[in-house]
């Protein structure tokens, strides 16, 4: 926490109010960090209105749908030993979801202390969490296709839910791919040494932001798609 | 007027969190999510508690991974403020399309559509 | 409610254009300006005045909104079905009720798509394309659909516009009080030939619509 | 300074040498980029013109250009709307004057991150040429109209339903990426990259304008994107977002259970901030050029911040009010009814403002200043009309006739054009050192605002008889009037003159740009920081070796005691301090 901060708590409203209104009215910058992290901050915050209208337009699409609405539990269970678990890969992935996430964040810790062989590590680590993921994820598509689940047309209910299921995951795993491959890029870099030489660290910090902000993209699709 | 030397030290001195945060977080999240699949594994009724359940469990976890991961919780609150209000608005979108949405399958089962 | 916001808007359009003028030509060709320091309270009381006029045009303006949209009790009910580009309608007979439909059931002699294995549509009286007769001085419910896009109808003097909508109802209400002769138009881009999609409407008295009524035949007649 | 921000400066000032094609094609210069952004623009923007006067000669003389047919004026209508709301004008104003004037403006070497600039421009060309690709296509491009509402936009009756509205929407989806690029930098260097002294309270009001426009439109773009996603599959894979079961000219289709009006409330949840994407810069541009060239400080200037960020946030709110009669749940009526009437509150404060900037100043008749004035006229009797649709009940009546269509074009269309054009004419000695002509100008100006009256003005009273839009002809429309074919001739003429008046526009700016008066440093005597830069044309990196430092706020114009009637955003202290020296940087945002 930094003293600003400290002192914001021990102030109370008045002063976090006072904080903002000297964080906008100071020249120069607005926040205190260089223009490549406010630019993710702000892309991040675009980026939430395109799967909010996503996930907008699929609430209203399954609303207004005439035929019912499929058992997810069903649609995407395995069976193990012969018996169903419902949902079983999903919880897979977002288990190793969360865990990259996880890796990640270390990462940046790590950066911070310009560690360079832990960040790339972990960064490393990372790499291939997500591409599990992307892996278990074209898995679940194949077998639903396989099943007859289609974007126009499903054999258990409303086409709707075939729809919104590949266009909203189809969406995030595009980010998952951007996102591994800016990763890669800035573990590149921190092997070349890269960050040391230009001074900054940052571009770990954004990287990882923009995959933090994938997995709390996945938060919501797994509890709206999956299980509400 | 600030002089901005004084801000760049921030950049490089915020967001030391330790790694036992990291571990604890990562943990809690897993505790989440595997309660929210239990959730819908036992199909908790009524039908409304369960939305309900699923959707704060959903909303701890974004705040947990907003809030520790992306460091948001120490950043400046002029950041914080700027992430957290305009989603507001697409909120205000989400429920008029989902009011329009039941008002359509309203007029569905009425007429026969 | 029009004519107080065109009087209203009209004011204030006359009011800022002469205040404009003025200041253009008075103030043109000066060798130097004036200091004039902010005044937040003239912002204020003009604030306070905008907000005000607003208030004036916008709650009479709700309160003749609910009275668009509240339907009223004796009523006549047609259907009112958009196709591209002519508009049909149905009444629903003497058991008062309108036929199931579906639109994969519409062909060209079954415009609404009427379901012939539900009893209630049998007696249904359908027009094709119009002229559609309305009788004076009774409300009239207007249910539209629509087989394909998105329709509006449009009768200027009875100040109805609501879009006919596929996959859904939409309705709105109004009490013709002259009789003649009027014409809807479509009110919401439909296609090529949007401009073409009109269809006549006759306002006559109450014994006249019931004779045309009457010498209509009813889906289960047009069918032998 | 172990920053990024000034490892980016630094890496801007190691200069290298430079090829033409680096230096003038694929560059990283935002005023070379501005540059490129006005003039596609102004080149899509003339299609767009041409294409109204195809549109009006139909309707003034019905049959007198006999290559015009149903099928196409519907697709010029539609090409048309679209290019002038989105790839002309939100193109030139966030484009153009953003990426030309924010660097400049705040004293800023260049963007945050020119690759990502140059990228936005090279992607908005690209969306130009597959929107102007419909026409090469078998099928013509769409006739959809450009709110492209389904089932209409990609069923068989509608002109392009195949090929057409596919590029269409691709194009859509490629400007959004274009204009987020755009977006990310324009708020980032607003916010991170402004030179010493300049607060976010000294900030011109342009950047103002372009800033908070550049808010709307990133938050305002994803919902078209996910529209225009959809759409697209519903066109291409059969999807049935939007579809319900329909039966097309004879044909079912095989759709079921989709809901249009979803698509609506997506599409006019970007719509009507668009609107303000548009016009919010506008008014910036206005209010600076209206300062300078009376002479005398901003009236309010903390109020138009504060207005013009309550209008950015308001227009996310009353999006439905476009949908009044689309058969929504009746109910939004009410709400959207009276969060449109407050949008009308800040709008009104602006005009005041405006008003009141004038009043006691030493006003100059320039070609910028009237566009300025001009600007204010349109501007009020466009946002006055508003005031008929917001209000649910009076706009039902007049929903989707001619009534419409004079207003959003007085309000977003001509106003927003005047601005634009008040801005090249006042920029334009920045852009190329030389004075654009004035009697060329002032003709320019008073044929195309006259004529924008002329032109608009009667649609008032069309709609008040309830003329309905998009027709082809009213041959068949009972209802109208028996003057209304010489009232359409009338307009249709003044249009073409409208027209005719932008060629003389056209021809000025390639006169001036070569043979045109040499401009001085500071032609309009201006405070702004782009005045002053070390060399007229600023050169890469703008500013020299040394940054400017900013010492007062843009609008210290005409200070009693002070020896000349205004003082650079940059000049430290004069002989008299004036106690109007514009709002300490402690105090602001209280």
């Amino acid at each position: 926490m930094t003293e600003h901060q400290q002192a914001a708590v021990a102030g109370g409203r008045r002063s976090a109010w006072r904080e903002i209104v000297a964080d906008f009215s100071r020249d120069v910058r607005t926040y205190p960090f260089g223009w490549s992290k406010a630019m993710m901050w702000i892309f991040i915050l675009s980026d939430l209105f395109v799967f909010g209208g996503f996930l907008a337009a699929y609430a209203g699409a399954r609303m207004a749908a005439t035929q019912p609405w499929p058992d997810r539990g069903h649609v995407f269970s395995l069976t193990i030993g012969g018996a169903e678990v419902p949902l079983l890969l999903i919880a897979i992935m977002t288990f190793i979801l969360i865990s990259s996430s996880g890796t990640v964040a270390l990462s940046v810790a790590a950066s911070h202390e310009r560690n360079r062989s832990k960040t790339a590590a972990l960064l490393g680590l990372t790499l291939v969490l997500g591409a599990c993921f992307l892996g278990m994820q074209a898995y679940e598509w194949t077998h639903l296709i396989h099943e007859g689940f289609l974007p126009s047309s499903n054999p258990a209910g409303a086409s709707q839910f075939g729809a919104t299921f590949f266009m909203i995951t189809g969406f995030h795993g595009t980010h998952v791919v951007i996102g591994l491959i800016f990763l890669a890029r800035v573990l590149l870099r921190v092997l070349r040494g890269y960050y040391d030489r230009i001074g900054t660290w940052e571009q770990v910090e954004v990287a990882g932001l923009y995959w933090h902000f994938v997995d709390l993209v996945w938060v919501f699709i797994f509890a709206f798609i999956y299980l509400i | 007027m600030h002089g901005h030397a004084d801000h760049v030290d921030h950049s490089e001195h915020q967001a030391h969190l330790p790694v036992g945060v990291y571990l604890r977080v990562w943990f809690m999240l897993f505790i989440l999510s595997a309660v929210s699949y239990f959730v819908d594994y036992f199909q908790v009724e009524p039908l409304p508690l369960r939305w309900v359940l699923i959707v704060l469990l959903a909303l701890i976890k974004a705040a947990l991974i907003m809030n520790y991961f992306m460091h948001l919780g120490s950043e400046r609150l002029s950041l914080v403020y700027t992430i957290l209000l305009p989603p507001v608005l697409i909120l205000a979108l989400a429920a008029i399309v989902i009011a329009e949405g039941s008002y359509i399958s309203m007029i569905r089962a009425l007429f026969g559509g | 409610m029009m004519t107080m916001t065109t009087v209203i808007t009209g004011i204030a359009f006359v009011a800022v254009h002469l205040v404009l003028a003025y200041f253009v030509f008075r103030y043109s060709g000066r060798q130097k300006a004036e200091h004039v320091e902010d005044n937040p309270r003239l912002e204020r009381t003009l604030l306070l005045i905008t907000s005000l006029l607003i208030a004036i045009m916008l709650v009479p303006g709700l309160f003749a909104y609910s009275q668009v949209i509240a339907k009223p009790s004796d009523r006549l009910v047609v259907e009112v079905l958009g196709e591209q580009w002519r508009w049909n309608y149905r009444f629903p007979g003497e058991d008062g009720i309108f036929g199931r439909t579906d639109v994969r059931l519409i062909t060209s002699d079954n415009v609404f798509g009427i379901d012939p294995a539900d009893p209630t549509g049998a007696d249904d009286i359908v027009i094709v394309g119009g002229p559609l007769y309305l009788p004076v001085n009774q409300p009239v419910l207007l249910q539209f659909r629509s087989k394909d896009v998105l329709h509006n109808f449009w009768v200027p003097e009875f100040r109805v516009k609501i879009d006919a909508v596929p996959g859904t109802v939409t309705e709105s209400w109004f009490t013709p009080t002259r009789e003649g002769t009027y014409q809807a138009a479509c009110a919401e881009y439909c296609g090529v030939a949007h401009y073409v999609m009109t269809s006549e409407i006759h306002v006559v008295d109450a014994a006249e619509f019931e004779q045309w009524l009457a010498a209509l035949p009813t889906v289960a007649q047009a069918q032998e | 300074m172990a920053t990024p921000a000034a490892a980016a400066h630094a890496a801007h000032e190691h200069h290298e040498p430079q090829s033409f094609w680096r230096k003038y094609v694929f560059s990283l210069d935002h005023k070379v980029i501005g540059i490129q952004y006005t003039v596609t623009a102004l080149a899509v923007g003339a299609i767009g013109l041409v294409l109204s006067w195809l549109m009006r000669l139909q309707l003034g003389f019905p049959g007198a250009v006999g290559a015009v047919n149903p099928t196409n004026y519907y697709q010029f209508m539609t090409y048309h709307g679209l290019i002038m709301v989105v790839y002309l004008q939100t193109a030139i104003l966030l484009g153009g004057f953003g990426n030309y004037l924010i660097p400049l403006m705040i004293g800023a070497r260049d963007m945050a991150y020119p690759t990502l600039n140059m990228l936005s421009y090279w992607t908005y060309l690209l969306s130009v040429i597959l929107l102007l690709a419909g026409y090469f296509v078998p099928g013509g491009p769409s006739g959809g109209s450009w709110v492209l509402y389904p089932p209409q936009s990609i069923t068989a009756g509608t002109p392009g339903s195949g090929l057409g509205i596919t590029l269409l929407l691709a194009s859509i989806a490629v400007f959004v990426v274009s204009a987020t690029m755009g977006g990310l930098n324009y708020i980032t260097t607003v916010l991170q990259m402004r030179t010493r002294g300049m607060t976010l309270m000294r900030m011109p009001l342009t950047v103002w304008g372009v800033f908070i426009s550049a808010v709307v439109a990133l938050l305002s773009f994803p919902p078209l994107f996910v529209a225009g996603v959809m759409l697209l599959f519903d066109h291409l894979l059969g999807t049935s977002f939007f579809i319900p079961t329909v039966n097309v000219l004879g044909t079912v289709l095989p759709h079921e259970g989709g809901s249009p009006l979803l698509f609506q409330h997506l599409f006019w949840f970007f719509g009507h901030p668009e609107v303000y994407v548009v016009i919010l810069p506008a008014m910036g541009i206005i209010s600076d050029v209206m300062a300078t060239h009376a002479r005398k400080p901003i009236f309010g200037y903390k109020a138009m911040i504060v207005s013009m960020a309550a209008i950015g946030v308001i227009s996310f709110i009353v999006w439905a009010h476009h949908m009044f009669a689309s058969g929504m749940n009746p109910f939004f009526g009410y709400i959207f009814a009276a969060t449109t009437l407050v949008v009308a509150i800040p709008s009104a404060m602006k005009t005041y403002n405006w008003l009141l900037t004038l009043w006691k100043g030493s006003i100059r008749f320039t070609t910028p200043m009237l566009f300025t004035i001009g600007f204010v006229s349109t501007f009020v009797i466009g946002g006055l009309t508003g005031l008929f649709l917001g209000n649910v009940a009076v706009d039902l009546p007049l929903h989707d006739t001619y009534f419409v269509v004079g207003h959003f074009h007085l309000v977003m269309g001509v106003s927003a054009i005047l601005a634009m054009f008040a801005g090249i004419y006042h920029w334009f000695p920045k852009v190329t050192g030389r004075m654009m002509n004035e009697t060329l100008g002032k003709i320019h100006f008073f044929v195309t605002f006259l004529g924008a009256y002329l032109v608009f003005f009667p649609m008032f009273l069309m709609g008040f008889q309830g003329i309905p839009r998009r027709y082809f002809s009213f041959d068949l429309v009972a209802f109208a009037p028996s003057g209304l074919d010489a009232v359409n001739a009338m307009v249709t003429v003044a249009a073409l003159a409208v027209g005719a008046a932008q060629l003389v526009f056209v021809a000025n700016i390639v006169w001036s740009a070569v043979r045109g008066r040499e401009a001085d440093a500071n032609p309009w005597q201006a405070n702004t920081l782009e005045w002053q830069t070390p060399q007229i044309r600023p050169g890469h990196g703008n500013w020299g070796p040394k940054l400017p430092e900013v010492y007062r706020w843009p609008y210290d114009y005409s200070v009693p005691g002070a020896a000349r009637d205004f003082i650079p955003q940059n000049e430290p202290e004069v002989a008299v301090v004036s106690p109007a020296a514009g709002p300490e940087p402690e105090g602001a945002g209280r």
